[in-house]
């Protein structure tokens, strides 16, 4: 057990994933040479050779698309799209074709290519390169998506990511990339579609992923100082999303705020308040509250992003109004 | 349908090798580049085909356009949901390609790919059977006429995205490559597809990483209901140019013509090193069935059967001294194959919902083909 | 007050708009000579000339990109993809420029453009060409949408949308082209963001929006055959969304059933569901159920779409959960 | 800082009209298309700018480049979020192309838009509170350097994502032209962008609508932290041939070279088509501010120096009288305006937060800057 920075264990998975699987390739702008923008694929090209990891031009549609066809051949790419925003220029490739390959080729074929994602704010990066765009992602079937929170399920869902036979957007937050947590030697692969109690509790559940589980588990530690004693569910998987441990949270602490990063309105946690105002109704006790960003274009200066994060205060601002 | 063995695809000096499941040598660094581009014109080539291969390339037209008939009369009747596109009077693109591409090259295909797929050797009873909605269909009955596939004979399938199956072709040349396969992909688009901005990424790409992938443009002139001289400034000779990629332009309705240029191409593209091709040719229906084509001019629409393929290639089989009874027996060959495929189409059965819902995803139980 | 197909509504609109407004131009591909795929622009470049109603390549990306630029400087362009699949080629446009440009510009300009975008299935059309992404659009912050289910909101609602000085996706339903109904003359402009009552009742609030309002209606009318008095509420806009209406109609019966055509999960009923839970919570007296289209690309096979579009008889067994 | 009235901006043969609203003729049917595309090379001109207006785009670019010294500084000194890429040793396109502009033109700029902005005229003060991330900045604070926009003065914004800018500026001078306003727009991209499909779309769409479009590719080499030699296997003049676009290509860091290309594309554009320009420049920094080049050739960065376009500019101004005090005094002119600057951003305000949530749509109170 060593504590690592995310960034490392997602280059770790890489080169295990690359080690592992022969088929396995990595491309993207700035991948190879330059070991990536976030320098989380640093070394690889040197240790794996041009062949397998290579980089490409600004050529976001043709890039996606090629990991599609790629992937339709029998490889296993992994390809990384610079910021989550640049995504835009690639939902063809992702929607209607990664997606649906498998299914309106009457499963002849499947599509095992991953799709790495940087999402999130915190660095005054603005409007176009701070989005959280994964909710999209999230309601097109045929498409997977994973969100991890800490090294080790960074290292364990990017590996099961690779070894999935479809498609999975593997979606990072840039804040996260500097912090560290303890990984496991060997590391677990984290299968995916399976939520994490990141704490334990009795009195609210507290449902988040990605960069929010630290603001959550903070708030959760106030709350524990009012005599509260929050549960925080670690989704991990936005799709498929763990319903059941979700619903079993809800049945023990009877009250349920969901918080992410991502725009609240039509946002991740939309789905989850959703299923558990029907499969849950029975079992609250509170309304469902979420917290998530305003309804704005991510703002560039520092007083504005800062009030734009969803901050521990709101959370327990929210978590005060469920347990009211 | 299709004799891998002769025709213009025979004259292609190096067989390919089997295809393998990973990276055949993950250590090493460099993929094979030997092979120099160059932007000069077609290799030299008898400038005729030897019989049997024209022979080939005609029972593969008339399949297509007996297939395509007989689909436009189950469309005019109802028997077909949804829509579909005719590539009557440009078999001779499909043909001349596809024979000059070896058993395991693949092709990626337009929403107008029912020529393609037959040509590649798509099965027909499971063709009509997709087209016609049915289980038993190539694709279940998913995707229908504009997602037909088959990977077991290299047909990445058609595609609903004008331009999409280029970057598809890109990815697949790309495995090919990184495997030492010496596969060729070949990426159908039509003349509308080259204002997407998809195929200069494609053609920057091929280029830059040396890809063995053949760009086929299928320049019938339209696109949709606007004529592509009021969509297109540029031209497919000048893009290629531009990329290095060396560049063929054929008349499409010439099948010998095309079968030779493609073979030519093929066969640089498999030593590395994307390809063009552009084959010119013309759409006798309309965008798609139901169109009654009022945006098209009289004397245009007259000058088609001029410059129909398949009458062109009889005329030169009958030259070759083929009797007009092996013509005819040919033919009627083909009709019955087709009608014998309508009839299983019209047994096959309905797609049932929960197992297609049982199969967005891979399940354990599910093993798909290997990658072509 | 006279019939109207619903197409024609459409067509009725951008001449009017056309008309009364120098600075509205049109373009799409096809939309011109041609007429428009669906013969929504028939008779436009006749009567307003080829400045103004223009055809464009196969282009989606420049084009939409184009509608914002037109729109930076003063115009009110309306462009038209053909089907919203194909908005997956236009995302940045709509995403990063339009809907970002008067925020983060500070103010100094707004985009008054109008996409407009058919979805929907029910005439075959398989996976690329069914879809109903509308979720997409309302989780950006910038951009509004609406969706029309009448030939008189479909004018209404255009010319609005048209007037209003941001950008707006407008969704088509393709297989409500053909449909007919009354169109007053003149015709209101639909203000955005204002909910109908399409039926009043007391017993359960059905929510929905675009074609299927009418499938919802139906099955009023079967509920009430059995006793139950079902109010259906028509969305018409999706971003913002009638939150006041929705609520108030709960309020009356208690009672809420979300159905639309796009897939269920992270679709717009998400958000309904998800705000109802929480600003609505004392008001429900049982679960919040929704009826969407399943997890799974629009299959093609007759077969297939026809149970995979929600039918009255799923909304008529939601509806029964609800009021259990 | 710009002197309308003189430099090669003053030879621009017929002056813009006024912007209005709508279309000032909506019943005509045609756009302006008299002006003949020409795929030739510059126009005649004299070879050397007269005196006042090379002092001019002296000013110019030093004005640029001792803002981003500043920029850079402030940013090493935490006093600027996010990131900034600066365009330390490229100033000579930004002066020389916008110097070219009338003021009603306007521009599309790119993620490096400094020069764009300030050689178009964007208030300085307003610029560097924007970058500073303050409440008076241009654009609220709400956008930073990569959002750099100023309607008024026709800079349609800098902007994150790469190649976007083409289509924007597209966009804007379909406006101009439906308004016969024969106002032009320049694009503004980067050698990177030249991978992106949408530069091939906007080249066609620009080519067929005759829009006055001036397409300027600022080629400094690199891409990010790659070589565009390793990312791009076309060539700008190979597209612009292909579309028919005319295409000059000119020393980047020469300025009168510059300044006399543009005036020259302006003009025909102006008169209804599309042009393009390649400047050849270098970037002389990292990518953005912090990345420390580790990738690159000492080789290579010891060259930028010897091309710098300011000094270039100095002594050709000194072989022209240009008096050694006179460059002084307006260079400590310069480091004053920049100081002024930098105090003012200093006394900047944050952006308040609920303002900027009130702002997200237009307000009936709101009223925009009239369209550019
Ligand atoms: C991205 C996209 N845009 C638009 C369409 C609608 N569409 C289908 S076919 C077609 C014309 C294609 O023309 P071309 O590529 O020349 O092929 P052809 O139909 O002539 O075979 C268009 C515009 C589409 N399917 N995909
Ligand atoms: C669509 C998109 N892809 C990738 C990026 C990340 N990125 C920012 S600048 C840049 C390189 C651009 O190179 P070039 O166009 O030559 O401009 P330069 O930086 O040299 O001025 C890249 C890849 C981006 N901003 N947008
Ligand atoms: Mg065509
Ligand atoms: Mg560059």
């Amino acid at each position: 057990m060593a504590e690592t920075r995310y960034v490392k264990a997602i280059t770790a998975a890489l080169a295990d994933s690359l080690a592992s699987d022969s088929r396995v390739i990595l491309f993207g702008e700035d991948v190879a040479r330059p070991g990536g923008p976030f320098n989380a694929t640093k070394g690889l090209l040197e240790q794996f050779g041009p062949d397998r990891v290579r980089d490409t031009p600004i050529s976001e549609a043709a890039i996606v698309g090629a990991a599609v066809g790629a992937a339709m051949s029998g490889l296993k790419p992994v390809v990384e799209i610079m910021f989550m925003d640049f995504t835009t220029l690639a939902m063809d490739a992702l929607v209607n074709q990664a997606a649906k390959a498998r299914f309106m080729f009457g499963g002849q074929c499947s599509v095992p290519m991953v799709l790495r994602a940087p999402h999130g704010a915190g660095v005054n990066a603005g409007p176009q390169h701070s989005q959280c765009l994964e909710a999209w992602f999230a309601h097109i079937p045929g498409l997977k998506v994973v969100c991890p929170a800490t090294p080790a399920d960074a290292y364990g869902l990017l590996r099961s990511a690779i070894d999935d036979p479809d498609p999975v957007i593997y979606v990072e937050h840039k804040a996260l990339y500097g912090t560290k947590g303890e990984m496991p030697e060997p590391c677990p692969l984290v299968p995916i579609g399976q939520a994490r109690i990141a704490r334990a509790g009795t009195d609210i559940s507290i449902v988040t992923y990605g960069a929010m589980l630290h603001t959550c588990l903070g708030a959760a530690e106030k709350l524990a100082a009012e005599g509260v004693d929050a549960e925080v569910i670690d989704l991990r998987s936005l799709q498929p999303w763990d319903e059941a441990a979700v619903l079993a949270s809800l049945s023990r602490t009877h009250r349920l705020l969901l918080v992410h990063e991502a725009v609240e309105a039509f946002g991740v946690g939309a789905e989850i308040a959703a299923r558990m105002a029907d499969a849950g109704f029975d079992e609250l006790d509170a309304p469902i509250v979420r917290v998530g960003a305003p309804f704005m274009p991510v703002p560039f200066a520092k007083s504005l992003e800062a009030q734009y994060v969803p901050s521990e205060a709101r959370i327990l601002e929210a978590a005060r109004r469920v347990l009211a | 349908m299709k004799a891998p063995a002769s025709g213009p695809k025979a004259m292609a000096t190096m067989a390919a090798e089997e295809p393998s499941e990973g990276l055949r040598k993950p250590a090493a660094r460099k993929p094979n580049r030997t092979a120099k581009s160059n932007t000069s014109s077609v290799a030299k080539r008898p400038a005729e085909l030897p019989k049997d291969a024209l022979l080939d390339l005609y029972q593969t037209m008339l399949l297509v356009r007996r297939a395509e008939q007989r689909l436009s009369a189950l469309f005019a009747d109802g028997e077909i949901p949804g829509f579909i596109h005719l590539s009557i009077g440009q078999e001779a693109v499909a043909a001349g390609v596809c024979q000059a591409l070896a058993a395991q090259d693949s092709i990626a295909s337009t929403h107008r790919g029912h020529g393609h797929s037959l040509a590649k050797g798509v099965d027909l009873e499971a063709f009509f059977l997709e087209i016609m909605g049915k289980r038993e269909g190539i694709c279940g009955g998913r995707g229908g006429s504009m997602h037909v596939a088959d990977m077991a004979v290299g047909m990445l399938g058609a595609n609903g995205i004008v331009g999409a199956g280029l970057s598809l072709a890109l990815g697949s040349a790309l495995a090919h490559q990184l495997r030492r396969e010496r596969r060729v992909v070949a990426a159908f688009f039509g003349d509308g597809a080259m204002a997407e901005g998809l195929l200069h990424e494609c053609l920057n790409l091929a280029a830059l990483w040396k890809l063995p992938l053949l760009f086929v443009c299928e320049n019938n002139g339209w696109s949709e209901f606007s004529p592509t001289s009021r969509q297109f400034a540029g031209s497919l000779e000048g893009l290629a140019k531009t990329f290095g990629i060396p560049y063929r332009r054929v008349d499409g309705n010439d099948v010998e013509a095309v079968a030779l240029a493609a073979t030519a191409a093929v066969e640089v593209a498999r030593g590395g090193g994307p390809q063009a091709l552009e084959c010119m040719t013309g759409r006798v229906r309309g965008h798609f069935e139901g169109d009654p084509q009022r945006y098209r001019d009289a004397e245009e629409l007259a000058q088609l059967p001029k410059i129909d393929p398949i009458p062109r290639a009889a005329a030169r089989l009958r030259a070759l001294k083929v009797s007009a009874a092996a013509l005819q027996e040919l033919s009627e060959k083909v009709d019955r194959r087709i009608e014998a495929a309508v009839a299983r189409g019209r047994q096959g059965t309905l797609p049932d919902f929960q197992e297609a819902l049982a199969d967005v995803y891979t399940r354990p139980s599910t093993s798909p083909r290997a990658g072509v």
